[in-house]
């Protein structure tokens, strides 16, 4: 971790604002949170310079969301060290290719989050090291968690 | 010797639950691990976009079952910020109370086991007997031993039962005075219990962090972080405890701090009895949750739970996605275990506390 | 050699029950017509002849030893269960009197149970492994007098027969544990056997120290010699615990129960054992702590003397029940070691401590220096 | 504060453990228990002589009482496992109604059916030894669910609106209070006064009053509902019932 000076929301809101002055559709910040809509280019470069930079050492939890018309991941990443929790909405992945670069190589505590949410919706994550089926029997060929997909029947 | 991959099965003595680590086995030591999960698969997050807000609290009870507040803790209080309710202060101080009573249970849930790996079966019963009286508590309090359907969104369900004060202070001191006294001398002072868990499953400061381990086993690896503490929800700012953190980062590490954080709970029932006030212990909140998304997380005994709800104007969600703390210490389970020996395994992941039903969801 | 047999009062009582029943038989022969005289001489001859009536009596001997072993397995799975249930504030079993009669519907539950033979496990071998550890348990308990008269056999080197018929027992484990076919039971296997041949050096020393001090290696002598002498409890106290302690590790008990251990290998080279199998193993593991405790009650406590209201073998019973006692005790308190930590104690605590105690023996028997 | 707490709590950690005896003080624990459970009783509870001392609050299967129930069933609506089904019986006095019939064997006993019925009719009993030979033994209807009351059964969770508890209120209302009851809103265009509503109702609180206009076709004169808020329960049959839907609630903020 760099300086160990402790950066509140604020600052850290105003470091990833002036690090990516383009691909931030929308930020907000409120008392230990800071809330990041970002498209999905700069997912990668935003997550190395949140771990190398601004000292965030912790995955929280990355989830898969399907809008009917495109997915979107959620990454919840927090920081022990200023104790703030960054909340980063990657939005508009394309329904019939979706693809997301993986942060499993920069925080292990990913590595599984990403695993099933590639179980349950299909969202490739490339770079991931071993993007298989997690939950779900591995020959199962339906993606469950997507909203087209009925519940109330059996699949094979 | 040719390497032989042994199952540490599904249906195995030593784990608690349906899961699987499969080990590569080089005579006695381990050199591979890969856990399997996906036994107890409910499809959970499935069944909750079909439920509306106030159904799903008595489904999110069983998503561990020895943790059963806490869970239904972190939705209401995910679906709280959702629709930004504001809960009386009586309830805040009831909802610190009953977590940190089920946290005792559950840890004493996870000493019995931790006994029962290792083959000391009287620590099993003294344990479970202790935490019948924590059970007791909270069958008066809300009806049912272990799945309590208590939380409700903007409080919880009834107000606390006469002299449950005087009955939680003196479970509280007869618990302390038995882990001074009996566990303190029958586990930590028994040399074959230290033979067996010191220097076994050794996880680094460094990779308890990057793995996302959180917890008793990521403060028993050294990281000075305590929800309750750094990122205080309800009434946990205005308690002052002390976050137990061991340095070695090895099984008997996170035994010791869950056993202090035993100690470290009784104090914070004694310190929120003190302060808290009578009021109402209940808010109307709307039954359709605004269009948006929230999410709320909170220290589970076994590490940070989290959920995030994603609300779309109907009483249903449209999407909950819920964070299990096990589900990521399993995934770090081959960093602990590789290079010690297999009967090491269930000492290591004993002290982990593992809870399958919150893993599979 | 001239082989002799001094035959103690069991026989006499045996000897004359067997021809009893000799003639009873005859008398039977004689009811349904048979002239004994001429036809039948042969056999009356032979039914009446010394041999014969000796052997029949050697094969009630061993029947009763049969019963009375499994009556003591019985009688010490009973008191575990009692006592655990006390030590871990539980109530033990209460089926019958004070929960005694348990053990009886266990037993009879474990005759019901199907047997299971493993699909390419070697049949033969399968089946020889349980007979082999029962046979192991059954020699030893033959060897050991309940009093002075009261024996089956008395041997001059009874204790050395004891101790080589004792180490055939890791024998019969990897034999158990190779032929059900099953990877974990071969660990198992290899493990049991590792752990019994460790411990058998300890109790071997320990022993040599006990003859050192009473010369003899007859039960019958070295209790004697102590009701005359001193208890050698007292002075060869550091072996009796390495005998104790190595005892509890011959017999697989919790400290020291790997290979058995149920959390990492399954019941070890038990698993594949079904019904009467698994109930013979577990009343062989029984038998094999109950011969722990009669050895340790006869060589350091001083077997069967006590004061004479009480029948001598009821004197070694109940020091047997109390050396049992110790070993619930550790049991309850204690957790399960690993192999390697099981040997490294073996080879670096209790091997130090058997020798000392030899070197103690050989002083007091030398310098005399004790005060008898 | 803390140093306090500090002091107490780190005698414990791993340095000050140096164990005196190999196991000797397990052995001492362990023999002082058994001392104190032959002189006292052990802890085990003798199941079916002896039985845990239950709360009255103890949640176990749902019970009913048929006289006070007013069928509205609120109980089938808020039920998570979808047990409750709403059964016709003819009870000797109140004659062929409805009453709920609830299958003990999907119930997780959550005691929704009790919080949300409004005269308290549907009670939690503290019965859970439900065994039953058949599955559809534990089909209960309403006779077999019947259950004597104790205050303690009847489930009930006090609230307080969120503007009171803003102005400092401490006490809160209870179940059928006015200030947390959602009442029923009429969109009066769109109703065309079929009069459904009035005759779902389970309490009569809808009556059709003529409101003076004349039906231009028919000239009868024109009957709207109007709801009376004190004898409303809130259970929304008529908003499910209404073909135009034109009833909407109210939430009491």
């Amino acid at each position: 971790m760099t300086e160990n000076t402790k950066m509140n929301e604020e600052q850290i809101a105003e470091a990833i604002n002036n690090a990516f002055p383009d691909g931030i559709t929308s930020i907000q910040v409120a008392p230990r949170r800071v809330f990041l809509t970002i498209s999905k280019d700069i997912l990668l470069k935003l997550c190395t310079t949140l771990k190398n930079e601004l000292g965030f050492e912790h995955v929280s939890c990355v989830c898969g969301v399907d809008m009917k018309t495109h997915f979107q991941t959620v990454y919840h990443i927090s920081s022990y060290s200023n104790k703030v929790v960054t909340e980063i909405v990657v939005d508009n992945i394309s329904k019939d290719k979706p693809e997301v670069d993986s942060i499993a190589p920069l925080w292990g505590g990913a590595n599984w989050h990403e695993r099933e949410t590639y179980d349950m919706y299909g969202i490739i994550f490339i770079g991931h090291p071993r993007l298989e089926r997690l939950l779900m029997a591995e020959d199962f060929k339906f993606f469950p968690l997507r909203k087209d997909f009925d519940g109330g029947r059996r699949v094979a | 010797m040719t390497e032989m991959w042994v199952n540490m099965g599904p249906q195995h003595p030593f784990n608690h639950g349906l899961w699987n680590l499969r080990v590569k086995l080089d005579g006695e030591k381990v050199t591979d691990a890969e856990p399997v999960i996906g036994y107890l698969h409910r499809g959970w997050e499935k069944m909750v976009e079909s439920r509306d807000y106030q159904q799903i609290i008595p489904m999110s009870d069983r998503l561990c079952y020895c943790s059963a507040l806490t869970w239904s803790h972190v939705y209401v209080s995910a679906v709280e910020n959702l629709m930004e309710v504001e809960v009386p202060e009586r309830a805040q101080w009831i909802r610190v109370i009953t977590i940190e009573i089920q946290r005792l249970a559950s840890h004493l849930m996870w000493l019995a086991a931790v006994g029962t790996d290792l083959g000391s079966y009287t620590i099993f019963l003294y344990a479970m007997r202790e935490r019948e009286l924590f059970l007791d508590l909270l069958t008066n309090l809300t009806g049912a031993r272990m799945t309590y359907n208590y939380m409700r969104i903007g409080g919880v369900r009834n107000d606390l039962p006469e002299n449950f004060e005087r009955d939680t202070l003196r479970a509280c001191d007869l618990l302390e005075k038995r882990i001074k006294g009996e566990y303190y001398q029958l586990m930590d002072q028994n040399t074959p219990f230290r033979m067996r868990t010191i220097d076994t499953g050794v996880l680094s400061k460094e990779d308890a962090m990057n793995l996302g381990v959180t917890g008793p086993n990521m403060r028993g690896s050294g990281v000075d972080f305590d929800l309750r503490r750094d990122d205080p929800y309800e009434k946990y700012d205005e308690i002052d405890f002390e976050v137990c953190v061991e340095k070695e980062g090895d099984s008997f590490a996170r035994y010791r701090v869950r056993m202090r954080e035993m100690l470290v709970s009784c104090d914070i029932i004694r310190d929120a009895f003190k302060k808290i006030k009578e009021g109402p212990v209940r808010v109307k909140t709307p039954r359709n949750a605004p269009v948006g998304t929230a999410f709320a997380h909170v220290e589970d005994p076994r590490g940070e739970s989290l959920m995030y709800v994603m609300g779309d104007g109907t009483n249903h969600p449209y999407r909950l996605k819920v964070r299990s703390p096990i589900f990521v210490t399993v995934s770090a389970a081959p960093k602990m275990c590789i290079g010690y020996k297999m009967a090491d395994i269930p000492a290591i992941m004993g002290t982990v506390d593992m809870c399958v039903g919150e893993t599979d969801r | 050699m001239e082989l002799h047999f001094d035959y103690s009062g069991l026989y006499e009582f045996l000897y004359s029950v067997s021809s009893w029943l000799l003639w009873l038989v005859g008398r039977a022969f004689e009811f349904i017509g048979v002239d004994s005289d001429n036809f039948f001489y042969p056999v009356r001859q032979f039914l009446t002849d010394q041999q014969f009536v000796y052997f029949v009596a050697l094969i009630l001997v061993a029947l009763i030893y049969l019963v009375a072993g499994l009556l003591f397995g019985i009688q010490f799975i009973w008191m575990e269960r009692k006592f655990l249930g006390r030590f871990m504030d539980r109530r033990g079993t209460q089926v019958g009197f004070l929960g005694f009669f348990q053990n009886f519907a266990d037993a009879f539950k474990v005759l019901l149970k199907a047997v299971i033979i493993p699909k390419d496990s070697d049949k033969r071998v399968y089946q020889f492994a349980i007979f082999g550890i029962l046979a192991v348990s059954f020699m030893l308990l033959g060897l050991v007098p309940w009093d002075n008269n009261f024996y089956a056999v008395n041997v001059p080197l009874a204790l050395l027969l004891g101790l080589a018929v004792f180490s055939l027992a890791p024998f019969t484990l990897i034999l158990a544990g190779w032929s059900s076919n099953n990877k974990y039971t071969v660990i198992g296997g290899m493990r049991g056997a590792a752990q019994l041949i460790a411990y058998e050096i300890p109790i071997l020393l320990v022993v040599v120290s006990a003859v050192v001090m009473t010369g003899t290696l007859n039960f019958a002598e070295m209790v004697a010699w102590q009701q005359n002498n001193v208890l050698l409890f007292i002075p060869l106290f550091i072996g009796a615990i390495t005998f104790f302690i190595a005892g509890v590790a011959e017999s697989e008990r919790i400290p020291f129960d790997l290979p058995e251990a149920e959390s990492e290998l399954v019941e070890g080279w038990q698993t594949e054992y079904g019904s009467l199998g698994w109930g013979l193993i577990m009343a062989a593991d029984y038998l094999r702590a109950y011969i722990v405790c009669v050895l340790f009650s006869i060589i350091f406590l001083g077997g069967w003397a006590g004061p004479d209201f009480i029948p001598g073998s009821v004197w070694l019973l109940t020091k047997a029940a109390i050396v049992f006692f110790f070993m619930v005790w550790l049991r309850a308190a204690t957790v399960r070691i690993r192999t390697d930590q099981l040997l490294k104690f073996c080879w670096n605590r209790l091997l130090p401590l058997a020798v000392i105690n030899l070197a103690i023996a050989v002083l007091i028997r030398v310098y005399s220096v004790g005060w008898w | 504060m803390a140093e306090e707490i500090k002091k107490r709590t780190t005698y414990l950690s791993r340095g000050a453990l140096k164990p005196r005896a190999y196991v000797g003080d397990g052995l001492k624990v362990t023999f002082r228990t058994l001392v104190r459970t032959t002189i006292h009783r052990p802890n085990t509870i003798q199941y079916p002589w002896e039985t845990l001392v239950k709360p009255e609050c103890y949640r176990g299967r749902p019970g009913i009482t048929l006289e006070t129930c007013i069928a509205c069933s609120k109980c089938v609506k808020i039920c998570p496992n979808k047990c409750i089904e709403m059964v016709p019986i003819d009870h000797p006095t109140l004659g062929k109604v409805k009453r709920p019939q609830v299958n003990v064997a999907r119930c997780m006993m959550c005691g929704y059916c009790a919080e949300v019925c409004p005269t308290d009719a549907m009670i939690v009993t503290p019965e859970f030894e439900l065994a039953a030979y058949t599955r559809s033994a534990l089909m209960y209807d309403p006779i077999k669910l019947q259950h004597e009351r104790k205050p303690g059964y009847i489930v009930h969770s006090p609230m307080v609106t969120p503007s009171e508890m803003k102005s400092g209120r401490t006490d809160s209302h209870d179940k059928g209070d006015m200030a947390i009851k959602d009442t029923v809103q009429l969109d009066s265009r769109k109703c065309i006064s079929c009069a459904r509503c009035s005759k779902t109702c389970p309490v009569g609180a809808i009556t059709m009053t003529d409101t003076g206009e004349l039906n231009p076709k028919t000239n009868k004169p024109v009957k709207k509902p109007v709801f009376d808020d004190n004898k409303c329960v809130s259970c929304e049959q008529c908003v499910d019932v209404c073909p135009k839907s034109c009833l909407s609630m109210k939430e009491a903020m």
